[in-house]
């Protein structure tokens, strides 16, 4: 694996040096309030396509609100056209643009949930391949900032990640010090982005610098689960009717919020939006914590509290995606605890359920 | 790149009123390329659209012993349905499919038949019917087969022409019930629930035996109570699903049973198979 | 698929000037569902509409629209036809390319590309089109008449003699409105009181008509063929079966007050009837000031009453009535308090004064400082009535002197945009010229003047009747008055004479002030009680100016006289056998088809906020318990009472959770209709 | 404070005459708070009130959050000011009957604006501007309220809009809707606004229609601006201004100003400020003589 080093300063230029080549670059950005130093306004730092080098946040800042699934699974997307002629319909494709994107800035968690939605719509599930998702992720590099300060949401270290993580990274950089960032190039795609940057790489990187760096930063996470006996617990469908899941889950409220900032949950709806005699059929983002997505036309629904539907979720978190795909159907983000108005919180869950598969015989908690 | 998501245009040659609100239609490929490379098996659905609105699931009602053209059955319900109904013949729909798995036919060799049906879930039970009796008609696979069918009232009865083919049929028993108040005058059927008219009335032999049931939730759950009751093991008990789906791939996320996605590990299902699910359904 | 037939029409020229309805029905016959189209001269004529059936026939359309006038106009017509040729009368909908196209437009372009686009959204709208079936309902062949003035009476004679049940409701104590004041009529000097006594007389012994005299309408419910009224009958102290009307009571009533009928003018008893020929002749007790009701003393009347009918404990009494129809006939006042604007103002009913009713002859009044010789028309036509206090001797109210000099003033108030209102009171002309007139019939010697802004004099006789005026002795003077002035015991006028361009005074000893003719002081809140619309004067307002001048905007509810719009007699005459006719029309079937056009809740989704029971202007909302299937309470939800729901939709616009429809309106027709306009998507 | 709610809600739940308390309890991690149902006495002791509880709770008793599935006959809720101005505003649209309630009334100094800002004590920099002119803080409605529940003038129809709105208003208008299509981009319409919203009260949101398809489920513009306009003109005259709609956002969209600028208008055009009376229906459904009518041209 080469390695190389990147003064922290540098990365305007890294950006600049990208778009020179014709890329379109992603980065973490700051998007205007209208109230900057009212007491309601928020830093609202979000994944955007950027136009120069300049403004960037990448290395600053957490994590961005959204992840950086709306690049590859977009919000809206259009797979065909049509057309009604009389008695006939014409379909007609969309043309869609896949530009070569380079998303720079992505946070370990981020990176390793490409992997579990790859396992989605790929056609290693069941044989049907996603022609929309998985063009654009061939076309798109990931360079990742390993994490120097968590906050109390972060839990990668539970779910079998850490804060330096190069998983599902193309290039990966960690910051040792001294203004300055030890360069990984992981994969191929990452190499052909490190060709670009090659004037503002310098030599050899530090690796025990840069392992020091990574372990230190784990050691700031305070909250920790042990996700180990989860799976185990859920497989058995007894565990299913758990009073847990009803007192835990009572306060949810069945926005979708979690769901949606979750980078890893996938779930979809197909409509036509149409007008007229024609119009489009497109694939849009849809969250298994709304009531009517289960709902059958005969108005049975089969998740019919809201506490029901939370449950799906952590079981589409924790064995779903594990015993269909085999991949990690949580990375420890957190974005679902910040994201919560009412603070549901998965690792209580975790805990919870940690807690019950270890104490099998314990009297239910109240 | 195929475009999975894109669906096969077919031409609706015939619209069947089967009761208020429900209708048939037959449809044929409009591409002959694709209409030659069409196969599919009893069980499998598929995702029709209807354009403007949006696509629906069905399960293709007609049987695959015959070929000439597949049927479609619905009951009008929703955005799609409503714009399904207002086609007519000539009309084109979009057909994506076939999906999901097939009722065991080679499993069922030598054994006796009862399809368990209520209200709208009679089509998916049709297409294994037909199926079961045109390969009986071939080479006597199957031994007797019984039909037990019951809808809300009368009117709403489906098929009532085969309804009355298949009481005409040797070999086949066919039981029809509506539910009680919804009978009329010059009814000959029985009066009650499905699975009511099935343990008290019908009392099918466990032997040798296999039960085919769809229909609501609620009915499934009543049916299989009842046939345990009856003593039919789990093994001998088959049912379809029809959880709500939109991509019929395994993708959008919305038909899991736990683990299990209804379209790509459905829709049938032993009664064996749901014991082992969470209780999701 | 529907099969859609597009009809479009020329209107001969009058769309086709404006709109190329080729280019319209070709651009059609390209959109989805339509297999059939026609660029017709006239649709509205027999070969269109035969075109129209047979076009359903022989293609077996599903579904028609037609691109032509106002739905107003046509709407009725093809729904019948369709419904002859055996489609559903409401798969048929009309694009409206000429009031909205043709008559607003001048450039073809524009004309043609709208009218495409008005089309193609009927297109649209049109699949979600149901077959929806008329209801039958029920009828009440009995009518309402609300106001006992000349037009209430002509139509409750009117009705009465076609068989028809009527009640009249008057808040006065007797029939005869505004026109028992008058002295005598335009343009042919016949005595009001005399024509209009036997009608009133009339009214009063048919059997079929009932008088709620001293009555109020609190509240209208229903609809068409199905009104309910509620009656107030006021108290009027008086057992009206045992009244013999013999007088005795207001006779000897002590006390007095000023008389409503007469302007004030003079005093009435506190028991009284307002005149002396009033219909019923049974007197009622003004509780207001009776010294018995408000304090317990007297009771005179009482004493005196022979047939002992005086009642002290009598309450208003409520009566509620089903009615098939109602006229509305509240007629009019004048235009209060324009004295202030020329300087003489005094508030009605405030004439301090010593006259009793039997002193008819002098009117002194002390007047302070005010100008109380100036007066309105109604005013001089009690001075000028042979039953007035003056016994039709013309004498001026402050010192009872027969005055020398009259300035007649048109216009008071009305063409006046500032002060007064907009339109012309269009009787004044009329009504000036007569009262000069019997101004120079009373007073040999005396002088008119009519200070005028123009004559208008249209109807027959009418501009004849001006010139009469004229050559009787009147000095007619265009130009306004822009000052009343006190000078000695006269009134010093102030005006031009505009033709010559000449300031011109004029020492007067009375001023009659031609004021303009105005609805009721309550008339809007009437028209919220009978929910019917009425426009910004408070005028009710009819369902189309040319086409439907008697209907109001309520099914059932029908305008007559002066309530409606200013009027003289003969047209308010005309319009109230008008309003007959049409109450007859609605009674000559024993049941009535109603549109479907109404609206229906999907109770499942209610919930239940009842915006929907707030804002309903019918009353047709209610709630209802939904039950399952063991009886057992489940929700509550909405629930529209197809008999009273008129179909506006304002319950469907409140509804956040679009529970309800409008059928014919549903959301699905209105959201195709509205997407369909303009170009591409996304 | 907090004893004198705890000890009242003991008792409530000890005598039976509610079966649930709903209040606030501590959070997962120490800047949030959590709602909490309390249905046996010995757990009081876990409600908490201080500036972190931001939560509207009133949510809850809509029906819509299957409050009536629970089976709760009677509930308690702790509610501060404008929490209980939203239980009033429920009972006002028939959602809820009083007597259904015991409202648990708390004093309430202002909360903070989102729990990053929170620093352990509430101040000028992290206290919602919702709190700023709030006529509440000593609630109007309460069944119990401890202490002496002093007497506050609450009869001014204008409430305090925050600085944003003013600030947005005197944008020009295409700058304004600039400002509105940048924020937008990042909605993905997770509805979280609307479910936290104590007056979304729906069966079936206008956005879940499908017959026809009033808002555009798909989060492109038209879908995402026909949603957030529709959402507004729902809550015109309803919203009594909990401004949760934007703390819940979690793209940290502002959405609640426009409910806030159509407050202004309400107040403006026909002096009402809803959430105060049990009985009065929201302006725009009712009709005065004496309304505005300079619109209809």
């Amino acid at each position: 694996m080469k390695t190389a080093t990147l003064n922290k300063s540098d990365i305007g230029k890294c950006i600049d040096l990208l778009l020179q080549a014709d890329l379109r670059v992603i980065a973490p950005r700051l998007q205007p309030q209208v109230d900057e130093d009212g007491p309601d306004a928020l830093e609202v730092l979000t994944f955007t396509e950027v136009k120069s080098g300049e403004g960037h946040q990448v290395g600053k800042g957490l994590l961005p609100l959204n992840g950086v699934k709306e690049f590859l699974f977009a919000k809206h997307e259009p797979l065909f056209a049509y057309e009604k002629r009389g008695k006939k319909i014409e379909i007609i494709p969309v043309h869609h643009e896949y530009p070569q994107t380079v998303i720079i800035g992505v946070r370990p968690c981020d990176a390793a949930s490409i992997a579990s939605l790859e396992s989605v719509f790929s056609d290693a599930n069941a044989g049907f391949e996603d022609p929309f998702f998985t063009e654009r992720r061939s076309r798109t590099t990931f360079i990742t900032y390993s994490c120097t300060a968590p906050d109390s949401s972060c839990f990668c270290t539970s779910v079998e990640l850490s804060p330096d993580s190069a998983k599902g990274s193309d290039l990966h950089l960690t910051e040792i010090g001294d203004g300055r960032l030890h360069v990984e190039v992981i994969t191929k795609a990452g190499e052909a982005v490190a060709k670009q940057l090659q004037e503002l790489l310098k030599g050899e990187g530090d690796q025990a610098t840069r392992e020091k760096a990574g372990a230190e930063v784990t050691e700031k996470l305070t909250r920790i689960r042990d996700s180990a006996p989860i799976m185990d617990w859920l497989m058995d469908t007894a565990n299913f009717d758990d009073e847990m899941w009803q007192r835990l889950g009572e306060k949810c409220i069945g926005c979708g919020a979690c769901t949606f900032v979750c980078p890893t949950c996938h779930c979809f709806d197909i409509v036509d939006e149409n007008k007229g005699s024609k119009g489009y059929r497109v694939k849009i983002w849809d969250s298994c914590q709304f009531d009517h997505f289960t709902l059958h036309a005969s108005g049975h629904n089969p998740r019919d509290w809201q506490y029901k539907r939370y449950r799906n979720r952590f079981n589409c978190k924790f064995k779903i995606y594990p015993e269909k795909f085999e991949t990690p159907g949580c990375v420890g983000c957190g974005r679902c605890i910040r994201a919560c108005p009412v603070n549901l919180d998965i690792t209580e869950y975790m805990a919870e359920v940690a807690h019950k598969a270890t104490n099998p015989n314990a009297i239910k908690a109240e | 790149m195929s475009n999975i998501y894109q669906p096969d245009l077919m031409t609706i040659t015939k619209v069947i009123q089967e009761a208020p609100g429900i209708k048939t239609f037959h449809l044929k490929f409009q591409d002959e390329e694709v209409a030659n490379n069409f196969s599919f098996e009893t069980g499998q659905f598929g995702e029709y659209s209807a354009f403007g609105a949006g696509e629906s699931t069905f399960c293709i009602a007609s049987s695959p012993t015959r070929p000439e053209h597949i049927e479609c059955c619905f009951r009008e319900t929703g955005k799609v349905t409503a714009a399904l109904a207002n086609l007519t013949e000539g009309d084109t729909i979009g057909f994506r499919g076939p999906y999901g798995n097939t009722f065991p036919l080679d499993d069922w060799k030598g054994k006796n038949l009862i399809f368990i049906g209520g209200g709208i879930a009679l089509p998916p039970l049709r297409s294994v019917i037909w199926n079961c009796l045109d390969l009986r008609e071939q080479d006597g696979r199957f031994g007797h087969i019984s039909i037990v069918y019951g809808a809300r009232s009368v009117q709403d009865l489906v098929y009532k022409r085969e309804i009355e083919e298949w009481n005409q049929m040797e070999n086949v028993t066919m039981v029809k019930t509506v539910d009680p108040g919804g009978e009329t005058d010059d009814w000959d059927g029985h009066v009650g629930f499905v699975p009511h008219v099935l343990e008290n009335d019908f009392k099918p032999d466990p032997e040798n035996t296999v039960a085919i049931v769809c229909g609501p939730p609620i009915m499934i759950k009543f049916a299989f109570e009842a046939l345990e009751r009856l003593g039919f093991k789990q093994e001998q008990m088959v049912t379809t699903m029809e959880n709500r789906m939109k991509c019929g791939l395994g993708k959008c996320g919305r038909c899991n049973i736990g683990s299990v996605y209804v379209c790509i590990d459905g829709p049938v299902f032993t009664a064996t198979q749901l014991a082992a699910l969470p209780n999701d359904f | 698929m529907a099969k859609i037939g597009v009809f479009v029409c020329q209107c001969g020229n009058n769309i086709a000037r404006t709109v190329d309805t080729a280019e319209v029905a070709k651009y059609c016959s390209e959109q989805d569902g339509v297999v059939h189209v026609e660029d017709c001269k006239f649709m509205c004529s027999a070969p269109g509409q035969e075109m129209f059936k047979k076009a359903i026939k022989e293609k077996g359309l599903d579904a028609c629209i037609v691109s032509a006038c106002s739905p107003k106009m046509h709407e009725a017509t093809f729904r019948n036809a369709a419904e002859a040729a055996g489609l559903n009368p409401f798969k048929v909908e009309i694009a409206n390319i000429r009031e909205q196209c043709s008559w607003v437009h001048d450039d073809k372009e524009i004309g043609t590309a709208k009218s495409k686009d008005l089309t193609k959204m009927m297109i649209e709208r049109i699949k979600f089109n149901k077959p929806l079936e008329r209801y039958v309902m029920p009828l009440t062949k009995r009518a309402l008449i609300v106001g006992g003035g000349i037009a209430g009476i002509q139509a409750s004679l009117d009705l009465a003699q076609a068989g028809v049940e009527v009640h009249i409701v008057e808040r006065e104590p007797s029939l005869g409105g505004n026109m028992a004041r008058l002295s005598e009529t335009f343009p042919t000097l016949d005595c009001s009181q005399c024509i209009m006594t036997p009608r009133m007389v009339e009214v009063q012994n048919h059997p079929l008509i009932t008088v709620h005299a001293y009555a109020e309408l609190e509240q209208l419910s229903g609809f068409i063929g199905n009104f309910r009224a509620r009656i107030r009958q006021k108290a009027k102290f008086v057992i009206d079966d045992l009244c013999t009307g013999c007088g005795e009571c207001w006779e000897k009533c002590p006390f007095s007050t000023e008389s409503e009928f007469e302007m004030g003018l003079v005093k009435r008893p506190i028991i009284y009837i307002p005149f002396p020929q009033a219909v019923p002749t049974v007197p009622v007790i003004d509780k207001t000031e009776c010294p018995k009701i408000l304090k317990d003393k007297c009771g005179l009347c009482a004493d005196v009453c022979g047939p002992d009918c005086i009642d002290f404990t009598q309450q208003d009494e409520i009566k509620e009535i089903d009615f098939g129809a109602v006229i509305v006939a509240t007629g009019f006042q004048l235009m209060p308090n324009v004295y202030r604007e020329y300087g003489g103002w005094r508030p009605p009913h405030m004439t301090p004064k010593k006259l009793t009713a039997k002193m008819r002859k002098a009117l002194p009044r002390s007047d302070a400082g005010r100008l109380v010789d100036v007066i309105n028309g109604l005013e001089f036509e009690r001075l000028a009535s042979a039953s007035g206090p003056t016994g039709g001797q013309i004498r001026r109210p402050s010192d009872g002197k027969i005055p020398e000099v009259v300035v007649f003033i048109a216009c008071v108030g009305s063409r006046d945009c500032n002060k007064g209102v907009e339109y012309c009171s269009k009787i004044c002309c009329m009504y000036t010229a007569k009262h000069t007139m019997l101004y120079q019939h009373a007073v040999h010697h005396g002088k008119s003047y009519v200070f005028y802004m123009d004559i208008r004099a249209g109807g027959k006789g009418y501009e004849e009747f001006i010139n009469r005026a004229q050559n009787e002795g009147a000095q007619y003077i265009r130009g306004r008055v822009s000052r009343l002035t006190k000078k000695g015991d006269r009134i010093l006028v102030k005006g031009a004479d505009t033709l010559t361009g000449q300031a011109v005074d004029v020492e007067a000893d009375m001023v009659v002030l031609a004021t303009a003719m105005v609805p009721q002081g309550d008339s809007e809140q009437v028209a919220q009680t009978l929910g019917i619309g009425y426009d910004k004067h408070g005028f009710f307002s009819e369902q189309h100016p040319k086409l439907m001048p008697v209907e109001s905007s309520t099914g059932g509810i029908y305008l007559a006289g002066a309530c409606q719009g200013v009027k003289d007699i003969p047209e308010t005459v005309s319009q109230a056998s008008a309003t007959a006719a049409k109450v007859l029309g609605l009674f000559s079937k024993d049941e009535m088809m109603r549109d479907p056009e109404i609206a229906i809740v999907d109770q499942e989704k209610c919930m239940n906020c009842w915006d929907c029971i707030t804002v309903c202007p019918y009353l047709a909302i209610d709630r209802a318990e939904l039950k399952d299937r063991n009886g057992n309470f489940r929700k509550w939800a909405a629930f529209v009472n197809p008999g009273l729901c008129q179909g506006c939709g304002i319950c469907n616009t409140a509804c956040r959770s679009k529970s309800i429809e409008l059928m014919g309106y549903t959301n699905e027709q209105v959201y195709a209709q509205i997407t369909a306009f303009g170009g591409d998507i996304i | 404070m907090i004893e004198q709610i705890r000890n009242q809600a003991r008792q409530l739940l000890e005598n039976g005459d509610v079966d649930v308390v709903i209040g606030y309890a501590e959070g997962s991690d120490p800047s949030r708070t959590t709602p909490i149902f309390i249905r046996k006495a010995e757990d009081v002791e876990k409600l908490i009130y201080d500036p972190r509880c931001i939560n509207s709770l009133p949510l809850y008793l809509n029906k819509r959050h299957e409050y009536t599935r629970k089976g709760w006959k009677k509930t308690a809720i702790i509610g501060k000011g404008c929490d209980i101005r939203a239980i009033v505003q429920l009972i006002a649209e028939n959602q809820l009957k009083r007597d259904e309630i015991y409202i648990l009334g708390v004093p309430c100094e202002g909360v903070v604006s989102h729990p990053e800002k929170w620093d352990g004590s509430l101040h000028d920099g992290n206290r919602a501007s919702k709190c700023i002119g709030c006529d509440v803080m000593i609630p109007h409605e309460t069944d119990f309220f401890p202490g002496e529940k002093p007497d506050v003038d609450r009869s001014s129809p204008y409430e305090a809009t925050s600085k944003n709105v003013a600030t947005l208003m005197e944008l020009e208008l295409d700058k304004r809707f600039a400002f509105w299509r940048t924020d937008f981009d990042r909605c993905f319409k997770c509805y979280a606004c609307r479910e936290v919203c104590p007056h979304c009260s729906c069966n079936t949101c206008i956005t879940d229609e499908t017959m026809p398809s009033w808002i555009d489920p798909a989060a492109h513009k038209k879908g995402v601006f026909s949603w957030h306009l529709t959402r507004a003109m729902h809550l015109v005259g309803r919203c009594t201004g909990c401004g949760e709609c934007t703390r819940a956002c979690p793209m940290g969209i502002q959405v609640d100003l426009f409910n806030q600028r159509m407050k202004e208008v309400v107040q403006e055009s026909y002096s009402y400020k809803p959430g105060y009376s049990l009985e009065d229906k929201h302006p725009l459904i009712t009709y005065k003589v004496d309304d505005r009518e300079d619109f209809i041209k």
